[in-house]
């Protein structure tokens, strides 16, 4: 069990990060890495939300669609259950705990249209997950998009001072930087621990 | 006011040392001599061919490059022959004639120069160009042949390596691994001529030891505490000498541009290239770990510096452990002067 | 050498050229330029008017802050002008012009100090001030000041003989040939400071000097000499305090606060002077060096003499200066003027006949670390730099560029040649403008606060 | 049988949300600012993230406090930019149009150095050589190393010949040059004024003489025939009233030294 | 509105991709041939007009507290449409594309002209606007994947045309036309680095002609004005 | 009144909306899921075919267990088995024909992420893959790479890979022969060799409940993955 864990979470951290092996969650990855603080903000929103859907959408789909044969509703059913999700929780702290809030919630909005999300639950699905290994994996794939998301806004920090071809400015050169990070990590693509 | 000619005023200091970039260069250039001259006598004339092309490519294209863009020339400071030569050292001697220009043109074009050449980029030019080369022709990448001394079916050969990554002592003696008399890359099968190099570019001062003591005595007390096969310390020199663990770590950590600057950051990047490597050489899918653990921690090197910035002169060491070790010192001094 | 210091370079010391010969004598120059300001702090009154006869050793500059120090005329002769002139750090500066007439009549004040004076640190400080001595390390602060500023602070008194930078070999002469001076001058300061030890620091490359001191009785007289190794910048003040004593004075902070008042070497042979001679600070002795002098040499030098004259006393050039400098290679100021005068604090001239600081069209960073390892201070040269260039003041105030002294040991050591200690100059500036402006602003909105109270 | 549990479910999902979001609409409801309401609007809303801002609601929020800039909204392009802009009241086109001017003429060849630089490429650095004027003989002029082209963020700025001149095609009048400027060359002038004394040295004739071939030496000729009278002397420099300067260019014609310049 | 300037706009100068910098997930991960950037293209287009359609005629209706959950339960309708669609009768493509698909839902693009464009403009109005932009996002993808299955993998049309006989195939089985050996292809462009680094030259290369485009403009301009 | 309005109004829309997306969803589930069923079934069938060709599979409901997914049994001619294993970079699905006396005959590597030009060469239809595959025609007992002992020869420079594929195969037949013990379906040859240690082995049923192949409705038949052997079977046999 623990080893079955471990493993996710190092596959989710490391291994198959979302970002850089999967693809997930790439437009916040790029808008909200040119500032250290952003990201870092971000990162804890995106955990938060990636950990508490998981949870909730595995109970949906355990408990309603599986039993009553609605499997092709999942992603209708996710995607409202994560908007609703994420609007209620932002609501709540925008009144409830404003300084919360104000470091972390208004990075909510930003985290519905986040494919990172839907995406997390809907592969605690397709790779048969129990409600451990889902919340874990929600929890783990969003401290791997955290990482990213942090490692990538100090290497901007450091573009500031590149000399790179007036055509890439912006948004090219941090796609060309998030190749090579790419790159890096594919350092741990097949890595396994048993 | 002397009319006859203008004299020159700067600010101070008025005098430089003479080691510029190109000095340092050519010391590195130096430096590797010995372990080139080692894979033409385990190789054979591949090696020179390999290198020959890598070194011609990269700097042709960071003159072209520099060119195209109309930026000033900086291939006289031999950094492109640096990454040329570095590049061919950790390519298979077999490698075609058209694998060094490939990775060469990702190298120097991608890595190092659209991010505005030397200084400037964020990730090993050399080992890049490798992780490029590795993903898109594996089969080139690890295609081995044994050394011109060693004594093994040529059909099966593997690296020492390989059966470390098995998790079996390699059949290559200790003594083969320090001389160079075993397969892998170019630059990496001779321990002593690497530590040769070393040597002399910490006498040259143009490395520190900071970090390849720190890169591989990681790698050494990890291999000790979790040893495979039978003998700890074997294990131990085994993943100590053989692959890419002593050319990485004396020549590649090392990079300026993509190493930490702070004394501190330079330890604790060595200490995360030497965890990474063993990671991934245990339960990675590859082999060797050593590129694509410089690779990682290169991604890391801002974000160390701004951590580790030093102490500032004048301010009381915040940690406890400086203050002791400010303690300690002191009451020698005082011991001294009893004395 | 007691402590390790942080940092530091190597540079050759190029001193033995000059070093070989005893110091000598040049001919007076017909006219000399006697700026009104040789010193930090607030500049002369000249006492004197165009036409007036003035003596050798006359004060003609009377210094009324408390940091200041009077100048004294250093040839007798008249005045043939008060006008701005242009000094060594390219400003115009009011000047009194004297035409020499060589006969070098003395003024009736040049006689030596009563021996009963010597006993009091009021009086001798009252001497040193009468006296117009300034630090002639380099920093030129009035040395009067310096003392009885660290009344009740100052436990430890520093001899500065490091004279780490290059070519320099005024004070290693110094010690050669006055050491009994010298050790009677470092006494002086002792008493006038109130303490009764003193450090000596001198750079091993003195070996002679070292032996010659201790030889004549300096460990009886209370001084200490500690040989220190040779490496720039070991003379640097808060360099030279921690080597010696450990103690690290803070940012922003004056070496009183850690209790250590430091003198330069010159410094204490110009208080004996003054003290057993009478002789106000108009003459030093100048290291006169570089690639494009024909004959390196330690000259004796009055303040006022325009470098020129010096020049060609000493031999004149062997081939084409290309950069001339008044000070030393690391710290000294560039020259384009050769009619600027020498001052209390030039202690050398070097003259370059080539490129000694390799200038290169494209400076460019290698991110080899080499400048962080030089800092003396712990900086960190390389962000200091491009935060300066980029203009973030925020950026410059946390990697605490305003710590730099300028000491220019990481720009000796950048490979990649980079405008390092120029760029912190600049960024200095800097800094001071945006916190002026800031402070102004914070004032205008006080004050609009307050009229609006008032208003109320 | 599928088809009406998937109604009943998602029927009731969307029931409970909607009761449960609308109800929270009005616990949790927060005073917002109406300003960043109608930022909020005006912004494309796709949550990109792409204005740097942690999505169109942070955006708004920084440009309804004034931090942000009101073109940030990458996908709502300028339409966006546009509307934000007219909803916090920042007219681009309101009032006179002004633009910067650079006050020397000295350029290569008309002035005199007083050494050969060696050091940082920026004025602020190299004026802190040769007591305060860079190498410059003239205290005044322009050194030429830019740093005003360096600050100006709509590339108006160049050194051309030897000193800094501005593109009027792209000035827009921010003023940010000026700032950087540690000659105190730069001056704001209205886009109407056709006439500008293209000098600020206030040393005498003969010195200027000596050192530029293009300084204003105070000769008084322009302010003698000036037929507005909007030229007067400050030490020994004209000086141009701009409320009363006709737009003759009278004076640019007989400037012996070419210091007044006709930009029309 | 001018449809001319419309498709424009759509397919150059507010390109979804290219300028915008939203969808980017799909874009970078499933370019890697061209039946996949096709297929994907494609879906992206008639799922965006449908929803671009639903959203405009439904605007008025709906309340703002459930705005967001409205849209969303739209698009991942016609999102799950389309998936099942694809399984029974491109099981090929679906494949390819997994996961892909049902992250349509959330493709930045659709949920942002449903706010930006269709909330706010009529049901003709945003027809077009989800065909352009669905458009402009195809041809994004196409130039994805001929550059990345070209120099990855050494063909042209992989999964759509057949080698040989230059076939269409729609079963997803097309090996694509070779042009050089497999053994030369750069096969790390197919992978995620190779998707990152296209995606930026491709930004870099709109950027340089956009630019340039402007500059000429500017030129034409300062002529006309002259 | 308006108030209860206001909270009832947003849950009303979002209630009619979602409503309305469900029927929608649901027609178009009811109406695709026939076909999506069939091509899945086809998929699986043709995978079937070409390891183990016989005229129906039935599954024999073997619970995953994390090595060997599934066991189909074609009645007479012997089971198909789908076995997970994990390679080089990630995980490896194979299909492995074994015949009633525990021989090998066929395999095909359904879903891999080896690397191309190494370990991918197993799954792909090119000559080297398929030369790799057909060494295991007629294999039995355990398998292993001629590293190790055994016949097969590894792919060379992915000895990862190869032996993966042969641990699933040995994995294969050693279920299959557990099988037939509880089931005592098989004929003759005695059980041999390592025996699996699962015991916990339940069979649900034996004979298909489906047992028509869905019939393929446009497209012809794939070809079979793997080529027929040239040896015999019993030839090849490692003993
Ligand atoms: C980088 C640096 C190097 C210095 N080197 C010397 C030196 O070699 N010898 C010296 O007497 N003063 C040197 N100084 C000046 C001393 O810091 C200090 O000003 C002087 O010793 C104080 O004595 P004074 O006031 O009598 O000049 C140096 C200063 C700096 C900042
Ligand atoms: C405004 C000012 C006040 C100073 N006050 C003192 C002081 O009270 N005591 C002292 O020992 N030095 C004083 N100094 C001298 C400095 O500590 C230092 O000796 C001088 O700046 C020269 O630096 P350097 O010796 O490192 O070149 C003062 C300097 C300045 C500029
Ligand atoms: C980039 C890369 C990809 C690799 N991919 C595979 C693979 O897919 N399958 C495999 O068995 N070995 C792969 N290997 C090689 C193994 O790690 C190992 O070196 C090899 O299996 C040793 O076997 P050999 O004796 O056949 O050379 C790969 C190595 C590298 C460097
Ligand atoms: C000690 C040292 C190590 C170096 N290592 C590398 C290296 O690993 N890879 C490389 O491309 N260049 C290396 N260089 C050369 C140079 O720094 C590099 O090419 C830069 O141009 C870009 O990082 C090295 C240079 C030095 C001085
Ligand atoms: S000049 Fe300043 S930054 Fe450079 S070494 Fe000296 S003190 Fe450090
Ligand atoms: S010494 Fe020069 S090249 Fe080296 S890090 Fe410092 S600034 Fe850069
Ligand atoms: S900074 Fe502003 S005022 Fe100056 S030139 Fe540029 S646009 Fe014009
Ligand atoms: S105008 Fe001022 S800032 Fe611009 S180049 Fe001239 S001196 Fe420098
Ligand atoms: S498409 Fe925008 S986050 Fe993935």
């Amino acid at each position: 069990m623990l080893a079955s864990l471990v493993s996710i979470s190092l596959g989710a951290i490391l291994v198959n990060n979302f970002v850089f092996s999967q693809f997930l969650g790439i437009c916040p990855f790029m808008g909200v890495s040119n500032k250290m603080s952003t990201a870092t903000g971000m990162s804890v929103a995106v955990i938060f939300v990636m950990t508490l859907a998981s949870a909730i959408c595995w109970v949906i789909n355990t408990y309603l669609l599986i039993p009553l044969n609605l499997a092709f509703m999942q992603t209708v059913a996710f995607i409202l259950v994560i908007a609703v999700l994420v609007q209620f929780v932002e609501m709540f702290l925008k009144k409830s705990i404003p300084a919360l809030y104000s470091a972390m919630g208004i990075f909510l909005p930003l985290i519905t249209t986040n494919c990172a999300v839907l995406g997390v639950v809907l592969l605690n699905t397709q790779n048969n997950y129990n409600f451990l290994e889902s919340v874990v994996y929600g929890f783990t794939g969003g401290v791997g998009f955290a990482l990213a998301l942090v490692l990538f806004a100090s290497i901007r920090e450091r573009l500031e001072f590149a000399d790179y071809p007036k055509a890439f400015e912006g948004f090219a050169i941090c796609l060309v930087s998030a190749a090579l990070f790419a790159l890096a990590f594919m350092g741990f693509s097949g890595m396994k621990i048993m | 006011m002397n009319e006859t000619k203008t004299l020159i005023v700067s600010s101070s200091p008025h005098i430089r040392t003479p080691r510029d970039t190109k000095v340092i260069m050519l010391d590195v250039l130096i430096a590797l001599a010995p372990a080139f001259l080692a894979s033409i006598i385990f190789f054979g004339w591949r090696p020179i061919m390999v290198t020959a092309i890598s070194v011609a490519s990269c700097v042709l294209f960071e003159f072209g490059y520099r060119r195209l863009m109309k930026k000033p020339d900086t291939f006289g400071d031999l950094s492109a022959v640096v990454t040329g030569v570095l590049l061919a050292f950790c390519l298979p001697p077999t490698a075609p004639w058209w694998l060094p220009i490939i990775g060469a043109l990702f190298a120097i074009v991608v890595v190092k120069q659209l991010f505005g050449g030397i200084g400037k980029n964020f990730l090993n030019p050399a080992l890049a160009g490798r992780a490029f080369l590795l993903a898109s022709y594996a089969v080139l990448m690890t295609s081995w042949r044994p050394a011109n001394f060693q004594h093994v079916d040529a059909a099966t050969y593997a690296t020492p390596l390989a059966s470390l990554h098995q998790g079996a002592l390699s059949s290559t003696s200790l003594g083969a691994m320090l001389l160079g008399n075993t397969g892998g890359c170019i630059g990496e099968i001779s321990a002593i001529a690497l530590l040769l190099g070393g040597a002399y570019l910490v006498y040259r001062k143009v490395i520190s030891l900071r970090i390849p003591l720190s890169f591989i005595g990681t790698v050494a007390v990890i291999t000790l505490i979790f040893s495979k096969g039978n003998g700890h310390f074997m294990w131990m020199l085994q993943n100590v000498f053989s692959g890419g663990l002593l050319l990485g770590a004396i020549f590649m950590a090392t990079d300026y541009c993509t190493s930490p600057v702070t004394p501190k950051g330079q330890i604790i990047f060595g200490v995360g290239c030497g965890l990474l490597t063993v990671l991934i050489r245990y339960f990675g899918s590859y082999p060797e770990g050593v590129s694509y653990a410089i690779l990682i921690m290169n991604l890391m090197v801002w974000m160390i510096d701004k951590a580790t910035a030093p102490r500032r002169f004048g301010v009381e060491p915040k940690h406890s452990f400086r203050k002791l070790w400010a303690k300690i010192s002191r009451k020698g001094r005082k011991g001294e002067e009893n004395a | 050498m007691l402590f390790k210091s942080h940092g530091g370079v190597h540079p050759k010391d190029m001193k033995a050229p000059a070093n070989q010969t005893a110091i000598s004598t040049i001919p007076q120059p017909a006219q000399v330029v006697i700026p009104m300001s040789q010193h930090i702090g607030a500049p002369c009154t000249p006492l004197v008017a165009v036409g007036d006869e003035v003596k050798l050793g006359q004060k003609i500059g009377e210094a009324k802050a408390p940091v200041s120090a009077p100048v004294h005329a250093s040839v007798s002769g008249k005045v043939v002008a008060i006008e701005p002139r242009l000094n060594n750090l390219g400003n115009m500066v009011t000047a009194v012009i004297i035409e020499n007439d060589f006969k070098d009549t003395p003024a009736e004040t040049l006689v030596p100090a009563p021996e009963d004076d010597l006993e009091d640190p009021d009086k001798i400080a009252a001497i040193i001030r009468e006296a117009g001595i300034v630090g002639m390390g380099g920093a030129t602060f009035p040395t009067a000041f310096k003392i009885t500023s660290g009344w009740g602070k100052v436990d430890t008194v520093i001899i500065n003989g490091a004279e780490c930078e290059p070519y320099i070999t005024s004070d290693h002469r110094t010690m050669l040939e006055h050491p009994v001076e010298l050790l009677k001058g470092i006494q002086l300061i002792m008493r006038a400071c109130k303490v009764e030890k003193a450090y000596f620091g001198i750079e091993l490359n003195k070996k002679f000097a070292i032996e010659l001191l201790n030889f004549h009785g300096a460990a009886e007289m209370g001084i200490e000499i500690v040989p220190l190794k040779c490496q720039y910048p070991q003379g640097a003040e808060k360099t030279l305090i921690q080597t010696i004593t450990g103690r690290e004075v803070p940012p922003g902070g004056l070496p009183a606060q850690v209790g250590c008042a430091v003198f330069n070497t010159f410094t204490s042979y110009s208080v004996y002077r003054a003290c057993y001679e009478g002789w106000p600070a108009i003459e030093r002795v100048v290291t006169v060096s570089g690639s494009a002098i024909a004959e390196p040499k330690n000259v004796k030098v009055r303040v006022g003499t325009p470098m020129q004259w010096v020049f060609e006393q000493t031999g004149g050039f062997q081939k084409e200066p290309w950069k001339i400098i008044m000070g030393g290679p690391m710290m000294g100021l560039a020259q384009y003027d050769l009619a600027v005068p020498c001052g209390k604090g030039t202690a050398s001239l070097l003259a370059f006949a080539e490129d000694e600081d390799k200038t290169v069209e494209n400076p460019t960073c290698i991110r080899c670390g080499q400048c962080i390892s030089a800092c003396p201070m712990n900086l960190q040269p390389i962000y200091m730099y491009i935060y300066e260039e980029k203009g973030d003041i925020e950026m410059m105030q946390k990697l605490n560029l305003t710590d730099c002294v300028e000491c220019g040991a990481c720009t000796y050591i950048c490979p990649g040649r980079l405008h390092l200690t120029h760029a912190f100059k600049t960024g200095k500036a800097k800094i001071q403008a945006y916190n002026a402006a800031l402070k102004a602003k914070e004032e205008a909105e006080k004050a609009k606060a307050e009229e609006k109270k008032e208003e109320k | 049988m599928t088809v009406i549990w998937a109604i009943l479910i998602l029927g009731a999902l969307g029931l409970l949300f909607g009761i449960l979001l609308a109800i929270a609409g009005k616990v949790f409801a927060v005073e917002v600012d109406p300003k960043e309401e109608a930022v909020l609007a005006a912004c494309a809303g796709a949550n990109c993230g792409a204005c740097g801002y942690p999505g169109c609601a942070g955006y708004a929020a920084a440009v309804a406090k004034g931090e942000a800039p009101t073109n940030a909204c990458v996908p709502g392009g300028d339409e966006a930019a546009k509307k934000i802009a007219e909803i916090m009241g920042v007219s681009a086109g309101a009032g006179e149009k002004y633009y910067a001017f650079v006050r020397c003429s000295g350029t290569c060849g008309h002035t005199k150095q007083k050494f050969d630089y060696e050091g940082l490429d920026s004025c602020i650095a190299a004026a802190r050589l040769g007591g305060g004027s860079g190498a410059n003989v003239c205290s005044f002029g322009c050194m030429g190393y830019g740093d005003c082209v360096a600050a100006c963020p709509f590339d108006a700025m160049h050194i051309v010949d030897g000193i800094a001149q501005v593109d009027r095609s792209k000035c827009v009048g921010c003023m940010k040059c000026a700032e950087a400027c540690p000659k105190n060359l730069i001056e704001k002038v209205p886009a109407t004024s056709t006439d500008i004394v293209a000098c600020r040295s206030t040393d005498k004739g003969p010195v200027v003489m000596k050192y530029c071939d293009k300084g204003c030496i105070g000769c008084q000729k322009c302010v003698r025939e000036c037929p507005a009278d909007a030229i007067s002397m400050d030490g020994f420099l004209a000086v141009i009233d701009q409320t009363k300067c006709v737009n003759c260019g009278h004076c640019s014609d007989i400037c012996p030294r070419h210091c007044i310049v006709d930009i029309r | 509105m001018n449809r001319k300037q419309q498709l424009f706009e759509g397919v150059i100068t507010n390109n979804p991709v290219l300028v915008q910098q939203i969808g980017l997930c799909a874009t970078m991960a499933i370019s890697t041939t061209l039946f996949n950037g096709l297929g994907m293209g494609l879906s992206v287009l008639i799922i965006l007009t449908c929803c671009n359609v639903v959203v405009a005629a439904i605007r008025k209706i709906i309340p703002e507290q459930v705005r967001l959950a409205i849209f969303v339960v739209v698009i991942a309708g016609f999102v799950t449409i389309v998936d099942l669609l694809l399984q029974a009768f491109i099981p090929a493509l679906s494949d390819a594309l997994g996961v892909f698909i049902p992250l349509i839902v959330v493709n930045c693009i659709i949920i942002g002209r449903a706010e930006a464009f269709s909330s706010k403009n009529s049901v003709k109005d945003s027809l077009f606007d989800g065909i352009f932009q669905g458009l402009g996002y195809t041809a994004v993808l196409i130039a994805m994947c001929l550059i990345r299955e070209l120099l990855g993998s050494g063909t042209i049309g992989g999964g759509l045309l057949n080698g040989a006989s230059s076939f269409i195939t729609l079963d997803g089985t097309g090996a694509g036309i070779r042009i050089f050996p497999q053994e030369y292809a750069a096969g790390i462009l197919v992978l995620p680095f190779g998707g990152f680094l296209t995606l930026g030259f491709l930004y870099a290369l709109m950027q340089h002609l956009l630019s340039k485009g402007a500059k000429k403009k500017d030129a034409k301009e300062k002529e006309v004005q002259e | 009144m308006k108030k209860a309005i206001d909270f009832v109004r947003p849950a009303l829309v979002l209630l009619i909306v979602a409503a309305i997306a469900a029927l929608v969803l649901g027609g178009v589930s009811l109406a695709t899921s026939g076909r999506i069923e069939s091509i899945a079934q086809e998929k699986m069938e043709n995978a079937m075919q070409a390891v183990l060709p016989a005229s129906s599979y039935a599954d024999t409901g073997y619970e995953d267990d994390g090595e060997i997914n599934a066991i189909y049994e074609a009645p007479g001619a012997g089971w198909v088995v789908q076995v997970t294993e994990s390679g080089s970079q990630g995980l490896v699905t194979l299909m492995v024909g074994v015949d009633v006396n525990y021989y090998c005959t066929g395999i095909s590597v359904t879903e891999s992420s080896e690397t191309a030009g190494l370990g991918a060469i197993a799954s792909q239809q090119s000559e080297k893959g398929d030369a790799f595959r057909a060494q295991f025609v007629g294999q039995t007992g355990t398998v292993a790479v001629t590293k190790e002992g055994g016949a097969i020869d590894a792919i060379s420079g992915a000895t990862i890979t190869s032996k993966a594929i042969c641990r699933g195969v040995t994995a294969a037949l050693n279920v299959c022969r557990t099988l037939s013990v509880s089931n005592a379906i098989a004929v003759a040859a005695p059980v041999t060799g390592s025996s699996d240690a699962s015991a916990d082995i339940y069979v649900t049923q034996t004979v298909p409940t489906e047992a028509q192949p869905a019939p393929l409705p446009n497209t012809e038949p794939a070809p079979p993955a793997v080529n027929l052997p040239s040896a015999e079977p019993g030839t090849a046999s490692a003993g």
